[in-house]
């Protein structure tokens, strides 16, 4: 293993040493490992909590300020971050309208967000949206259902905007399920990561293989394939995608997992773009880039959102994050 | 012949052992959750019972087995996140609920406080029986656990069948196809690999076997 | 090699249709792959073009935008762009005010944005900025000189604020030239990169050692040393670079080569402080991410650039590119 | 015996046999510029050569050799980029701009119009003899070449020595540490490895020689 790395065990905590030394607009509690805002959202706003293993940047910290969340709990490399984390969180944000919580549908970070809501009490109201927009999970009865993947992103724009301007915890939750119901994704790798704390690849692909269906956690897919041209790559993440749900509006999402070039990210945007034009389905917004990754893994996912006039104002509101940041 | 009884030293000791062999383990845990998982693990267990260690270096030498246990199970929750933090939190804060203020325990106070741990490792994940989870390894060291004491066997034979019962669900964890948990994504591709979850349960109940071992 | 592409030959002009698709405010001339706001600037302001081999994005087209750049020429990976985009790009963004070249010190870049400058004539007049901020290069009397890194980056925000808010093309060049000036760069890589049309690594790493002094070409550096901790690595990268020119208040910027986490990126710029806080250097602003890379090659360069209120407010000032964005 | 004189159809054949010996080595190319450079020169001249192929095809027949070395020059500064484009395209530039209007060229105006594009070479790039780059292929072609000549040597016999000029000129710069183009990033390391533009170089004249082996 060769990384930009001191102690395996201690990456998360440097990186947020980092990330606090970087960002004047971020505040990092390095004990309890927590990116907030450094000026707090007016009394009255909806706070939002996100959180999930590291590994993943931008998400989840990349994403706190102004327009998006309040708070990122980081949990160590590819393990949730625990109850402690989010009770804390939870408390610090609530300015008495109360929280979201943006829970990634993993078994790990689903029990410890449940637990820091069981041992939170009701000091704070809290509402809690899971996301689970992965296709590639194709029998949610006999696993642990889908994952939550490229459409986190989106929601924490989408549901940041909606308690920037003031929306109430109802009426956040519902615009956040709603991106949730909308959005499917899907990925491919070409390269494994590796866990710091694990020091070798998580899995091995062979130069003329790829993985499809995975999810951002390093873990192989459901399907490994002879490696191909962009333009059948892109086939591959879309078929699924419009299969499962029918779409006619939509922000496009290609995002790298990290480890690919972004000349790459772009190309495969082209031919995504081209099978929507195909299909019929019109383009209101797109997003080309490293949003939500797998460490260096080298591949990408598509996400679709459906999007109505009200999603999209939403998206196109200001926001002011290290990761997204626009109009301000 | 040893004593029947169930000591707090003698918990002490089992969270020291099953501290070691995860420590001894952690690689080999991490390799496991390679396989099917996220390469975590080892590391998360390691974390965790390093965190278990420190807790109970300072922790009142007169707190009962239960407010014990519950700083064993908050440590995990508190220091593990993942899967196995809750789980495992879980199953001590369980366990020690059920051992309460008993300064000792028998064989059979044993094996319910233990079972209520795994009871509440079923509630908080919600995985039945052939998931390919810990709980594999769990429900089947219950099982030998408790016909060992229906038939009168002593505690160190009670909890040596408990470890058995332990690796055999471990081991049968293999052709099993993932329903809960990182491993469910696979699909089919789950089976053929032994569940790093199991693995560490029987680490826990070898564990306790080699405590108790002299247990009449 | 195994790559998110089509043809080998083929990835600029795939790459640059989906960068077209992504981008309604940019506008791509494919045939001489050239990238350019799609809103022109005002008459009467400087244009700034600039222009380079691909394979670095978002560098140079992703940050085509207002505050930065006017056009951007492509061209192949790895390869300067030619004097025919360089021509068109000039004539197409001159509103009167004459346009700055914003140039990388490589002898093919030199050569081709000569070329052009003498096929142009006298129609548009036309300075060129030349950057070579890498100390790496220790020799030039021997060599093709310092290259030019990171500092462009810095350089075309700076000079394109310059130019946004009307300064004459004299004083454009010049804040160019003193960002210049005052910018050190000096970045190590991991591993090497697939350049598409070769498909296989440039150079071979061992698992234990990296590349000192690499540019951003996939060319190996000037010494190959056993890998290290971050911080050892913060440190080989932030001495020559005191050595080289002192510093008093700086932007300190940690640039991704392309393959290495943000994590990662973050935890390098923790160590990177730590240096300029013992040296008792202020840092005035931040930048951490991938902003000139290498394909996909793991590793990252630092680059500190001396400011002062001047160019800070020209840093600052409103800037909306793919790339860099805010105020805007 | 064949003509001394070399026609603008031994020219075009030239042009098709540097084109050819360029796809062939293009791998080999990108090899030697792997090592010391950043892998593109066996891309880029073969992009370069292809499109000079396809403007020769559609260049007017009647064009005198200067115009058509024009042609070659102007498409590969279009097409190429990078070092080679900028360097190679003045090279035919300046050849043509010497050949200018004449229909043919003998031995010593064929020297003098590729003397005129190494000078082209020289002024664009700045590079000296030893500084590992084409030129230092190019210097020796064109010392052997006038060598010959002034020893009385037939067309043929001239561009065979130059090309084994060229030849020698390359594997000279194997020990050599650059100090022009990317290889000169390299410092001391630099040395060891054959300079790809000097091989690309040898191709040229190599394939020179070849068009005009029958030539008096
Ligand atoms: N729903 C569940 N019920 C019981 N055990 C589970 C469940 N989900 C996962 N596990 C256990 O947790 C183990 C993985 O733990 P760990 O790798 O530490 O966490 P994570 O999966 O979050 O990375 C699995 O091998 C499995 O035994
Ligand atoms: N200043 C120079 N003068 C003459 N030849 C040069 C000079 N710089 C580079 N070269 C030649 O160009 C070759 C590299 O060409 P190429 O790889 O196509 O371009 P680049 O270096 O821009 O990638 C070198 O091997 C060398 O022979
Ligand atoms: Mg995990
Ligand atoms: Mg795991
Ligand atoms: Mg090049
Ligand atoms: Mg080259």
């Amino acid at each position: 293993m060769k990384k930009l790395i001191n102690d395996p065990d201690e990456v998360v905590s440097d990186a947020l040493r980092g990330m606090d030394a970087a960002h004047d607009d971020l505040r990092v509690d390095h004990d309890l490992k927590i990116i907030y805002r450094a000026q707090p959202k007016a009394a009255g706003k909806v706070g939002l909590v996100s959180g999930g293993g590291s590994g993943h940047e931008p998400l989840h910290g990349g994403f706190v300020g102004p327009g998006m969340l309040d708070a990122a709990c980081a949990g160590e490399v590819f393990t949730s971050p625990v109850p402690d984390q989010m009770m804390a969180a939870t408390a610090a944000v609530d300015t008495g309208a109360g929280v979201l919580h943006i829970v990634k549908n993993y078994t790990g970070d689903i029990m410890n967000f449940e637990m820091a809501a069981e041992l939170a009490g009701d000091d704070v109201r809290v509402e809690t949206v899971i996301t689970n927009d992965d296709v590639a999970v194709t029998d949610s009865l006999y696993t642990a259902g889908r994952r939550g993947v490229g459409v986190t992103v989106l929601l924490e724009k989408i549901a940041g905007a909606a308690a920037e301007e003031g929306q109430d915890l109802d009426a956040v939750a519902a615009v956040a399920n709603k991106v949730n119901d909308g959005g499917r994704s899907m990925g491919l790798a070409l390269t494994s990561c590796v866990v710091p704390s694990a020091g070798s690849p998580t899995f091995q692909l062979e130069d003329d293989e790829y993985e499809l269906g995975i999810g951002i956690h390093g873990e192989p897919g459901r399907q490994r394939l002879e490696m191909a041209p962009a333009a059948e790559l892109a086939e591959r993440l879309v078929a699924p995608i419009l299969e499962d749900r029918s779409f006619d509006n939509v922000i496009a999402f290609v995002n790298g997992m990290g480890g690919s070039p972004l000349l790459e990210l772009y190309l495969m945007y082209g031919e995504v773009r081209r099978l929507l034009d195909d299909a019929g389905i019109r383009v209101a917004r797109s997003l080309v880039g490293n949003y939500i990754t797998s460490l260096e893994m080298a591949g990408c996912s598509v996400t679709l959102l459906e999007v109505d006039d009200d999603l999209l104002r939403l998206w196109d509101a200001p926001v002011s994050t290290p990761g997204l940041r626009w109009g301000a | 012949m040893a004593s029947t009884e169930v000591t707090r030293t003698d918990l002490e000791d089992w969270m020291a052992r099953f501290g070691s062999a995860v420590l001894a383990n952690r690689d080999h845990l991490t390799a496991l959750d390679s396989a099917i998982g996220d390469a975590d693990h080892g590391g998360n267990m390691a974390r965790g019972m390093n965190a278990v260690a420190e807790a109970l270096g300072t922790l009142d030498p007169d707190a009962a087995i239960g407010a014990m246990f519950r700083t064993v199970g908050m440590t995990l929750v508190s220091k593990v996140g993942g899967a196995s933090g809750p789980l495992y939190g879980t199953f001590f804060i369980r366990f020690g609920g059920d051992a309460a203020d008993a300064a000792n325990l028998d064989g059979a106070s044993l094996a319910e406080a233990l079972d209520a741990g795994v009871q509440g490792v079923v509630a908080r994940g919600k995985a039945q029986a052939g998931d390919k989870t810990m709980v594999d390894a769990m429900l089947p060291a219950m099982t030998a656990m408790r016909a060992a004491l229906d038939d009168g066997a002593t505690v160190a034979e009670a909890t040596a069948a408990a470890a058995a019962g332990a690796v055999e669900g471990r081991d049968a964890t293999v052709p099993m196809v993932a329903r809960k948990g990182r491993a469910s994504y696979l699909g089919e591709r789950s089976a053929g690999h032994l569940d790093p979850g199991a693995a560490s349960t029987c680490l826990l109940f070898e564990a306790l076997a080699e405590s108790l071992g002299s247990h009449g």
